[in-house]
């Protein structure tokens, strides 16, 4: 067992460390009506800080033993399955590079192992064990066909598991609330703001304390608490850093919550886990977590360079299409490193599409022909494209 | 005094009546289980209309749309509809005459189309001063339960006019028997529904 | 739509673009042909289904057999295993849908070979089939045939309206696979979440072909729960308490109640979505007050409750094995009774687990969450008590028994996960991953599935009179079961590594060789149903060497083995007295099985009754009228809805007399088989 | 109709048994019209605060359902029957559904708002 390596020495060798390079998503064919995503090589990344090494902070964990088992096991299989995928991009809380995802890994092999052993694993042995025993052919073992009721057993067979559920149940109650999506990290330095809007298919972040927003990476601050606040301008979606968290769902005129933060430099898969149409396969990005120099940076640089998000971009963006169709539409190359960065980002824009969201000003006018009943910026999504009408 | 007699309202079939009373116990107390079902219908909608009303966006709301005099007329229509039903369903079990029994259904009758005149006088109203179901998310919540309630009490109406149709054409017999017991169940039900529908929707909205 | 309108499009929104060739013909991109030959094989394939049993029914002359036998027959028996037919052949359709997306997405690295919309329609069909039109009818089915035989009624407590449900389920069905042949279905996936499903994003038929399917099934559902809650209820045998029904009885009456409950919000969900799409309300639109947060509660408000009807059949199903071929009791009976209870009402009390990252408070999700993992606890004593039924037995291995310890074994895994998923912490990271998708069928496969197929090895020979062959059901059981392994445990480690479920493509390497094992894993199932399609026709062939006339043929327990195979249309000569649990058992030891009776009595049966299959034609109709806003042919069928119930409501004559020397003769006769026949001795019986 | 009427059906006297059947359907409608009666007047002509309104909204509709039920559908304790239980199971899951439904809906409401930035 000595040979099972804690992730941290060996995280190029695991199967959940992620994908080699040169995979860019738009490599990934028909989008709608035929639409094809815009060929673009994806080139070393930008900023180009890599983690290489992960740790497992835990909160205190009362099976240590079991869980480092478990673990063992695990990775041992995993090692297995996969001995090499030479990766820079964290695709799982496995091999966690946050707090959130850190607590998440230790509770889950915690309660994987507890599961493990005291209900798997007694049902696994006992179970052929008792087939074989008592098969038709050995007339030796004892036979009691009248036998139906044994008050010890009985009572063993309701208090066991209830004895495994609560227990679970505080473990649950415990991590369900420090878990908790809404709650802040807590922190010396004070949350960077990011806004989040869900478009068909990409999200756009918006950094309102900064003025500068993106889409397809998301930029961050190693060791900083990030603050999400997230909507939707079409369908209902939902947003999922592995590596760094908890997901939550980002819906029309209502605004939800998340809280994460990157320990330290390095890219993490992210993606929309909630099926929203042609292009949902492609509405994935990197969070790139950054020293903060070089967010800082990145957000001068931004602020001088980038597209500025007015209304017309902002019509563009709430077209139902992929990245790559978007920066195309905007008549722009995407950055070497997949994204499209904005300037001029206020945060009046999120607080209008929600409202916008909510009036329906947008799909009033377009579906029922009602008045508008509100000025905001016309920015919500019709429909997705009339699709490839096509049957299973 | 002993309350056996009063099963259901007019059960007539004591077990005396064998085969009949086998098939009026299945009868009445799977049509008790549709209406629980049924209730979490209408208790699934009472929550939809619960969880919007706030959700008028911008538009009518229940101030600008109720009227509590239309309602009360509404309710003591429906109440006075539930006592005639009893008044029939006596008639059934103590064997009045047959046109006595007819006589309070009518009654019922046209107690139950007059509450639905009132109701669909009430929706026309709201129509005209804008409160249609897609304005907002308050006033779909509002068509969804209370004109429910009203299709149940229009489907109940039909019913009872066809349970006369089956007494015309082969008298009282077990199957009409059983079919005005049933009917008796749906009417007092609705009435109940209706009082949370006058308490919940309309009361609430105008306190 | 005004009237000019409507006078104008008879045909509503139908038209040429409607056929599943079309968009190839107009536009042959390579996309557009790889779908439009998949589309229209699928689709030919229905077509021709539909044309080569009506040809062979008219070539052997079985028009009239099959409408006064089968379509308009009351008798639960016949009603039951038509379900099961329904559901075998729903089951191909899906199970060839899973494969073709198993294969889709181990060829899902930069792209693959269906488009995206079709991919989304496979998966939304796929669910929707498995659960409404494969397990429903199955366990429906399986119901129907055995409860009324094991609490020893002569038929349901409302034959013809079980034969409006089977209809309306049959038209849900027939929605379902018209689909493949004119227009498209949903790609909103089986729940239908909207905004995705309002008419602003989803302008198509898709979610109007769903909402209507469902709401015929879920009406079915509910009739049919209605049913048999008031059969338990009011049609046992003399002498059957509740305390000495059979299991599956016990279940089936767990799951009528939950049928009865859970099915009005999935009634009140999609009629809301209907009124937004149809009349644009706004209960869950984006804007004007509408909150999609509403349907999500609805429909698990459902969703939850519907997962535990279809599972506690199949433990009811288990417990009759398990205890007939350890040659045991059942242990336990009265804390399985519990269990099943407490499972059903708990199941009212967790469904907010399926949207733990929705936004709602962390008490609200740990309470949640907590109630969901109270369900393990008497899942887990139901799990024991089947253990310790086996424990100082003889146990058979017969095909039931392997599917038995199969889904022991698996579906605590399954439990497990579904535990592991119940942990808001966990579920954030899990939520909406293939993780779920693994631990969905990890349950629905070897616990549902496995339970009705064992439910159908274990009852066909009471249906039909012979066994089925048990070598070919040994390597179907088999293969199912490495064929679940395979196809989904891979799934488990995909979603840890962060691949979300329904995903055409997808852009990591690593997770290519997990899909190809679970793409061998989707093969070997194919195996395995091919295998089950062998073992019936090789069964039939052999049929009189298998003969089990007698009725008796696993040395069961409960009433239904007490009578022939198969059973006469009255299923009882005389209404048994019941006097103990497993009555057939005891009266076996005590020598008391098998009588003659000294008088015979006339029996009365419901007549025949076209209801049902007019029911269905006029609910198809309707449906198909809707979601195509064909408007005259929707106000046909709802008038003539009106009608026939209307015409029923005077119908009279609906009883007719099975004499008593028909019943006494056909009583004989098979005394008499009985008699000279000897008992198999079971040593004799393994070696066949 | 041929069958004889004020024949004794289980040895209880019919007229005896009309009787009382009549006089609670009368005393049902009765308490019901009232229990209507004092919310519509508290609601019209107002008077009191809104909350206690509301209390006696809920309070009356709750005490006429339970009337309608004893003397219109003549539920009660008294006899045997499936019909209660089942009633007062449908009345849990009832309870269990809605209130569930509120409460969940109430805290997604109040997290969902747009926090004042
Ligand atoms: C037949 C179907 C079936 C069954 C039986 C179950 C059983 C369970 N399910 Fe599952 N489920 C089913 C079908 C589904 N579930 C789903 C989704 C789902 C989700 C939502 C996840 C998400 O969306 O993120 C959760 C939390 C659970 C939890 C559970 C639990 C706790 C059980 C428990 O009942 C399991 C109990 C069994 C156990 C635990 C094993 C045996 C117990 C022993 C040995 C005793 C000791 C154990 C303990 C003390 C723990 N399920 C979905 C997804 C829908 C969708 O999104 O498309 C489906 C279809
Ligand atoms: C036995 C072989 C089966 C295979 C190979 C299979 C395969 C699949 C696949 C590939 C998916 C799509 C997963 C994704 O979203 O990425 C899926 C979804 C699903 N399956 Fe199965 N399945 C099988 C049996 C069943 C059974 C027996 C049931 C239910 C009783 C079932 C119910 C579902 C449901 C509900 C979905 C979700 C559909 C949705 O996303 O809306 N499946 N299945
Ligand atoms: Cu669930």
């Amino acid at each position: 067992m000595a040979s099972c390596t804690e992730p941290a020495k060996a995280p190029a060798s695991f199967w959940w460390c992620g994908s080699k390079q040169g995979y860019s998503d738009s490599n990934i064919v028909n989008i709608g009506n035929g639409h094809r995503g815009l060929a673009h090589q994806l080139k070393p990344g930008y900023p180009s800080e890599r983690s290489t090494d992960a740790h497992l902070r835990g909160t205190a964990a009362p099976f240590v033993k079991v869980n480092a088992v478990v673990r063992c096991v695990l990775l041992c299989a995993a090692a297995l399955i996969l001995s090499s995928c030479a990766s820079d991009t964290h695709l799982s809380f496995l091999n966690p590079q946050g707090p959130v995802a850190s607590i998440q890994r230790t509770h889950f092999l915690e309660m994987v192992a507890l599961l493990a052993i005291f209900v798997a694993l007694p049902i696994f042995v006992l179970l052929p064990w008792f087939a074989w025993r008592y098969r038709y052919g050995a007339k030796s073992s004892r036979y009691t066909p009248k036998w139906a009721f044994s008050r010890t057993l009985e009572v063993a067979a309701w208090s066991g598991p209830a004895v495994i559920v609560a227990l679970l149940a505080v473990l649950v109650w415990r991590s369900t609330h420090a878990l908790d999506p809404y709650k802040p990290l807590a922190s010396e330095m004070p949350a960077l703001r990011v806004q989040v809007i869900g478009y068909d298919w990409k999200w756009l972040f918006i950094y309102p304390d900064q003025g500068v927003a993106s889409i397809g990476v998301l930029p961050l601050p190693a060791g900083q608490p990030v603050a999400m606040q997230l909507t939707s301008a079409t369908v209902m979606q939902s947003l999922q850093i592995p590596a760094l968290g908890s997901q939550i769902y980002a819906m029309g005129g209502m605004v939800t919550q998340l809280h994460l933060q990157a320990d330290k430099p390095g890219r993490f898969m992210g993606e929309n886990t909630m099926y929203n149409g042609d292009g949902f396969h492609q509405q994935r990005f990197t969070a790139v977590a950054m020293t903060p120099d070089a967010f800082n940076d990145w957000v001068k640089q931004i602020q001088a360079h980038g597209v500025p998000l007015d209304a017309s971009t902002l019509k563009l963006i709430s077209e139902p299409t992929t990245r790559a169709q978007l920066a195309a539409a905007l008549g722009q190359s995407q950055a070497s490193d997949g994204g499209i960065y904005f300037n001029h980002a206020t945060s009046d824009v999120f607080s209008s599409v929600v409202r916008a969201t909510m009036d329906g000003t947008v799909a009033d006018l377009q579906t029922m022909g009602h008045a508008a009943t509100s000025t905001a910026v016309h920015v919500v999504g019709n429909a997705t494209p009339p699709s490839a009408e096509q049957k299973p | 005094m002993s309350r056996k007699a009063a099963k259901y309202p007019g059960l007539n079939l004591s077990s005396a009546h064998g085969k009949d009373h086998e098939a009026a116990e299945s009868l009445m107390f799977g049509f008790w289980v549709f209406l629980m079902s049924d209730a979490i219908l209408f208790g699934m909608v009472f929550a939809t209309y619960v969880t919007s009303v706030h959700a008028t966006a911008g538009g009518p709301g229940p101030f600008q749309l109720y009227d509590i005099k239309s309602i009360f007329v509404e309710t003591f229509l429906l109440l006075a509809s539930s006592f005639t039903f009893g008044m029939a369903s006596l008639a059934l079990k103590y064997k009045h005459s047959t046109p006595r029994l007819i006589g309070w259904l009518a009654a019922t009758l046209i107690l139950g189309v007059a509450f639905l005149c009132f109701e669909l006088h009430d929706f026309s109203t709201m129509f005209a001063k804008g409160g249609v179901p897609s304005r907002s998310g308050f006033l779909s919540a509002f068509f969804d339960l209370v004109p429910l309630h009203g299709l149940h009490v229009a489907g109940g109406c039909i019913w009872l006019i066809c349970l006369v149709g089956q007494i015309a054409r082969y008298g009282l017999d077990t199957k009409a028997k059983l079919g005005i017991m049933r009917l008796a169940l749906f009417w007092h039900f609705l009435d109940i529904v209706w009082i949370a529908i006058f308490s919940v929707v309309y009361l609430a909205g105008l306190t | 739509m005004n009237l000019p309108y409507v006078l104008a499009h008879p045909l509503g929104l139908l038209s040429l673009e409607s056929l599943p060739f079309w968009q190839m013909l107009q536009d042959p991109s390579e996309s557009n042909v790889i779908n439009g030959i998949i589309a229209a094989g699928a689709a030919s394939m229905v077509v021709i289904g539909a044309i080569v049993t009506f040809a062979l029914i008219t070539r052997y002359r079985k028009w009239g057999v099959l409408w006064s036998d089968w379509l308009t027959s009351p008798d639960h028996k016949k009603i039951g295993i038509m379900y099961v037919v329904l559901a075998f052949v729903m089951l191909a359709r899906a199970l060839i849908e899973a494969l073709l997306m198993r294969t889709q997405q181990a060829f899902g690295l930069g792209g693959g070979f269906l488009s995206p919309d079709h991919f989304a329609q496979l998966f939304s069909t796929h669910g929707t089939i498995m659960i409404f039109f494969m397990a429903m009818p199955f366990l429906t089915g399986m119901i129907n045939y055995v409860m009324p035989l094991q609490i020893g009624a002569r038929d349901v407590a409302f034959p013809v309206l079980n034969s409006i449900s089977l209809g309306l389920t049959v038209a849900g069905a027939a929605l379902v696979m018209i689909s493949l042949c004119i227009g498209t279905f949903s790609t909103g996936g089986w729940f239908g979440y909207p905004p995705y499903t309002e008419a602003t994003f989803s302008p198509g038929v898709g979610p109007d072909y769903w909402i209507w399917s469902l709401t015929l099934a879920s009406l079915g559902s509910t009739f049919t729960g209605i049913n048999f809650a008031v059969t338990i209820y009011k049609h046992r045998a003399p002498g059957m308490t509740f305390m000495r029904m059979p299991l599956f009885t016990w279940t089936a009456l767990c799951t009528s109640i939950l049928m009865i409950f859970a099915m009005p919000p999935l009634t009140v969900a999609t009629a809301q979505l209907a009124l937004d799409r149809y009349l644009g309300f706004h209960y869950f639109t984006n804007a004007l007050g509408g909150n999609m947060m509403h349907f999500a509660n609805l429909f698990w408000l459902f969703g939850h409750p519907e997962v535990y009807i279809l599972i506690l059949p199949a433990f009811g199903i288990y417990s009759e094995v398990v205890s007939t071929f350890s040659g045991k009791v059942l242990f336990g009976y009265r804390t399985l009774v519990m269990a099943t209870m407490a499972i059903a009402i708990l199941s009212f009390t967790v469904w907010l687990h399926h949207f733990f990252t929705m936004g709602q408070s962390a008490h609200i999700n740990a309470v949640f969450g907590i109630a969901s993992m109270l369900i393990g606890i008497p899942t887990g004593v139901k799990i024991y008590d089947w253990m310790l039924t086996m424990f100082r037995g003889r146990i058979r291995f017969t095909v039931p028994m392997i599917y038995s310890i199969g889904f022991m074994l698996l579906f605590v895994l399954g439990g497990i996960s579904g535990i592991l998923l119940a942990d808001p912490g966990i579920d954030y990271q899990v939520h909406n991953s293939v993780f779920l998708v693994a631990h969905f069928h990890n349950v629905a496969v070897p616990g549902v599935l496995f339970g009705m197929i064992a439910a159908y090895h274990f009852w066909f020979p009471k249906a039909f009179g012979f066994r089925l062959n048990e070598r070919w059901g040994k390597i179907s059981a088999l293969c199912w079961i490495a064929g679940f392994m395979l196809a989904f445990f891979p799934l488990y480690a995909l979603g840890l590594m962060g691949m979300p479920r329904r995903t055409v493509a997808y852009s990591e390497p690593a997770y290519v060789p997990l899909e190809m094992v679970a793409l061998l894993g989707a093969a070997l199932i194919i195996l395995a149903l091919t295998a089950l399609i062998v073992q019936l026709w090789v069964s039939i062939r052999q049929r009189n060497a298998n003969r089990v006339f007698a009725g008796d043929p696993w040395d069961g327990r409960s009433l239904e083995w007490s009578i022939s195979a198969p059973p006469p249309e009255y299923n009882f000569a005389m209404i048994p007295q019941v006097t103990a649990r497993d009555a057939f058992a005891v009266a076996k030891e005590g020598r008391s099985a098998y009588q003659r009776l000294d008088t015979y009595e006339d029996i009365e049966m419901p007549k025949n009754s076209a209801m049902g299959p007019v029911i269905a034609a006029i609910g198809f109709s309707l449906a198909f009228g809707l979601v195509w806003h064909i408007w005259w042919m929707v106000i046909l069928s709802f008038l003539a809805a009106v009608a026939t119930m209307i015409v029923r409501g005077f119908a009279r004559d609906t009883t007719r007399i099975v004499s008593a020397q028909q019943v006494r003769k056909e009583h004989h006769c098979w005394i008499d088989a009985i008699t000279s026949v000897t008992a198999i001795s079971r040593a004799d019986e393994r070696a066949g | 109709m041929s069958e004889q009427r004020n024949v004794a059906v289980d040895g209880i006297d019919p007229m005896q048994e009309e009787r009382w059947e009549f006089r609670s359907y009368v005393w049902g409608a009765g308490i019901a019209l009232l229990l209507t009666v004092v919310p519509f007047a508290l609601v019209h002509w107002g008077g009191l605060p809104r909350l206690p309104i509301l209390i006696v909204i809920g309070v009356f509709a709750l005490v006429q359902i339970l009337v309608h039920f004893r003397c219109f559908l003549h539920i009660s304790f008294a006899h045997k029957r499936e019909d209660l239980p089942l009633i007062l199971f449908s009345a849990l899951l009832l309870t269990i559904m809605v209130a569930g439904t509120v409460w969940i809906m109430a805290s997604l409401a109040l997290r969902m708002a747009m926090p004042a930035s």
